[in-house]
């Protein structure tokens, strides 16, 4: 398994029966393919679809139907549509149960930042916002640190905040964290990972109660 | 009644220099590429524009960008669009990032006559610094205005001459909303019926909220990324 | 003519062609009766209906199909049904562009009282206060005097308010007046009534140029 | 996902005293009958109920009120019940009268996670007494409240095992609005079809927002006011 891989098995595991979950682009839209066998997970997108499929097989694909990640996609038995604001309603009034995203920066508050660097290329937060300001719990699904080895995990987020204190979990495919009033709880640790080395690529102390359970 | 128009063209020959445009579209899905297309034509200047994206390079509100015509835009994803970033940073281009989710509710709002509400989303981000923030159930709120327009070009699937509009599968996202809040509504739609024919149960923009219908032209929908089982592309 | 066709007669009058139009319970329900040949108007009712047909034909009243005064209805190529909470968003949006309705009292800046008379029965507002706060134009179309001859147009309301400053005109069977900033403006007689008669019957004083032109 | 219950009995069998309560209906037009009587059966107390009406006596919301278990009420009309007024100027039951459009918004910011809103309905009026009023663009607006429920009955036209709805004709009014505002959502339906039967594209409630679905037992429909063409019967 790569790290995306583990990062979406673990976070696949957070999925209940008869959850509506919101995925974000990137690993958390791969959290989809881990469903276990026998469960119903509805999906959320929030351009304004509820039960999103697979994507479609070549030849049929449609460009009035995409994901929120503007890829193609296809409908189930159920499936229906709706506006935005419609969508954002949903979300906003905390229908849906989990939302999944990934992150540039997390911190041992909970807040989130994954909209902006400063200096770079701006995009805009999308849905983001209205999603971790909302949803009745969400989690972070994302690599531990950068490619050079930086923390994402932080003290405190440097970037501008998507939202503050919203975070519950951070999976990353060396540990999971849940967020707490006296900060981060190392709950899980990845297949192959280590308590220091865990430590060693977080910017903030981790609270760890040892012995600390394996993720699989 | 009858709102059909012959042309994209006709139907937005009348927006003036400096409209306040509302246009629908999640990325290029469900964007009313005619409209967009005549209203480059039209040559009109200094547009302030509304849509939750900015089209990409050469294509959708991307046009609009390359013509010069557009003097600031409220959206929340720009991503795809080079061009903005630059006219944007030199200082020719005034744009306002919105949450998605603000956004949608801020149309809805200015089509449902409410000036003002409380959100959730952004407290605690700079999005709400400037704006009045209060606590409701020990929560922080954001209170956000309601938007309207000058104009709202919107696509449908399905429409009749009273301006009964049916959208189709996700190409719904902002079009409904949008057409609630401008003063002049003006509908693409690839299918003009007979009124009737539109099932009365499951009309999602009542005829109310548009003054143009004009039949699409029948270009080529754009996707953005051809993702298929078993590997993309 | 009786009272109640004139004041309908009259009110149909301010309709224009492909007007949006909502009309309240009463009298102006019958304003309907009397949209010019050849005009398109499309009604409006606030539980949840653009396009109301006439009362439908014995035999074929549908329980799921009322107006606003909870009269079986029919509908009409192009009717659309929607949510209470996008009936009035419709409405409060100033999508309609004329409200007609009916008033217990009205005053000459506008304020209209027609829900509420304290020691009775109590019913409620119901649409009213969105439909007189939110139209582009309100009308209240009433028989100008009450059974007994005492004055429902006054100086000032009395009554607990259903809106205030909302009114723009008022149509009776005695005569049409406008709502201005310096008071009552009477526009129109009756058929057969005089200025005086008029003036007798109203509560304040109206702003009065003669020769006034008749209704019709 | 199979959100059906076996019978309206089974499907309020939880409701406790005290409950928040909305029910779907205008006059006695599209309300959830066979959920009101297993409710009325149940015979919990105190329940505080949001409905745009009170059904009439002997009818609908009316067998709550003569059941007395209503301890509160929040409506925007009530003028067809009299037993309502008896209680109420009893100081039997608490009685909050709402502009039904305020009400309708009011149970869609609350589905909709929006605390608060302003809103021209009541401005100048007793509605308004100790409320937040504020002028925009010189016109004064009431700040108005999200509502929410413990629960909501609904009566929907047809819905299938995962919740999603449609409504038919003016039967529709203020059942979907409830429908995303409680905690726990019971649709009544007409027909109970298999997923994929309802068009996508024309849910109006989306499956999300409800949690039990009961088959309606065909009771005969009510009418208020039977008008026919060439005279009322």
């Amino acid at each position: 398994m790569d790290a995306r891989e583990i990062i979406a098995r673990r976070a696949a595991r957070e999925l209940r029966d008869g959850f509506y979950v919101n995925l974000g682009i990137g690993i958390p839209t791969a959290v989809a393919n881990y469903v276990p066998e026998g469960m119903e997970v509805i999906l959320q997108s929030e351009n304004g679809m509820l039960g999103v499929g697979p994507y479609p097989l070549a030849g049929s694909e449609d460009a009035d139907l995409v994901n929120a990640g503007k890829e193609t996609v296809t409908e189930l038995p159920g499936t229906a549509y709706f506006s935005s604001a419609d969508s954002f309603a949903m979300i906003r009034g905390g229908h849906v149960n989990l939302s999944i995203l990934g992150a540039l920066q997390v911190d041992r508050e909970g807040n989130l930042a994954n909209w902006m660097v400063p200096g770079k290329m701006l995009k805009g937060m999308g849905g983001a916002m209205d999603l971790v300001a909302s949803a009745r719990r969400v989690i972070v699904a994302m690599e531990h640190a950068t490619k050079s080895g930086a923390p994402k995990i932080l003290e405190a987020c440097t970037l501008p905040l998507t939202g503050s204190g919203v975070v519950d979990t951070i999976i990353t495919e060396l540990a999971v964290m849940r967020v707490t009033p006296q900060g981060l709880v190392l709950e899980e640790l990845g297949p192959e990972a280590t308590v220091e080395q865990v430590q060693r690529l977080t910017g903030c102390s981790l609270i760890v109660t040892e012995p600390v359970r394996r993720m699989f | 009644m009858n709102k059909i128009f012959p042309s994209a063209e006709a139907a937005v020959a009348d927006i003036p220099d400096g409209a306040t445009l509302m246009i629908g579209g999640f990325g290029l899905c469900g964007i009313p590429e005619d409209l967009i297309a005549a209203t480059v034509a039209l040559g009109v200047r200094n547009l302030h524009t509304i849509s939750n994206n900015m089209g990409i390079d050469h294509v959708g509100m991307g046009l609009m960008l390359e013509a010069g015509m557009v003097a600031s835009h409220i959206g929340s994803y720009v991503g795809e669009n080079k061009l903005l970033e630059e006219m944007v940073l030199g200082g020719r281009l005034d744009l306002t990032l919105v949450p998605q989710g603000t956004l949608a509710e801020r149309i809805r709002a200015g089509g449902a006559g409410i000036p003002a509400f409380f959100t959730p989303a952004g407290a605690g981000t700079i999005v709400a610094e400037g704006k009045e923030v209060r606590e409701f159930r020990g929560r922080p709120y954001v209170l956000e205005a309601g938007l309207t327009a000058d104009f709202a070009l919107v696509k449908a699937w399905r429409g009749d001459r009273m301006g009964n509009l049916v959208y189709r599968k996700t190409a719904r996202n902002f079009n409904p909303v949008m057409a609630t809040a401008a003063r002049c509504t003006i509908a693409e739609v690839e299918e003009i019926v007979e009124p009737g024919m539109l099932d009365p149960d499951a009309i999602i923009t009542p005829g109310i909220y548009v003054h143009r219908v004009v039949q699409w032209t029948g270009y080529e929908k754009h996707i953005e990324r051809r993702t298929l089982r078993g590997g993309t592309k």
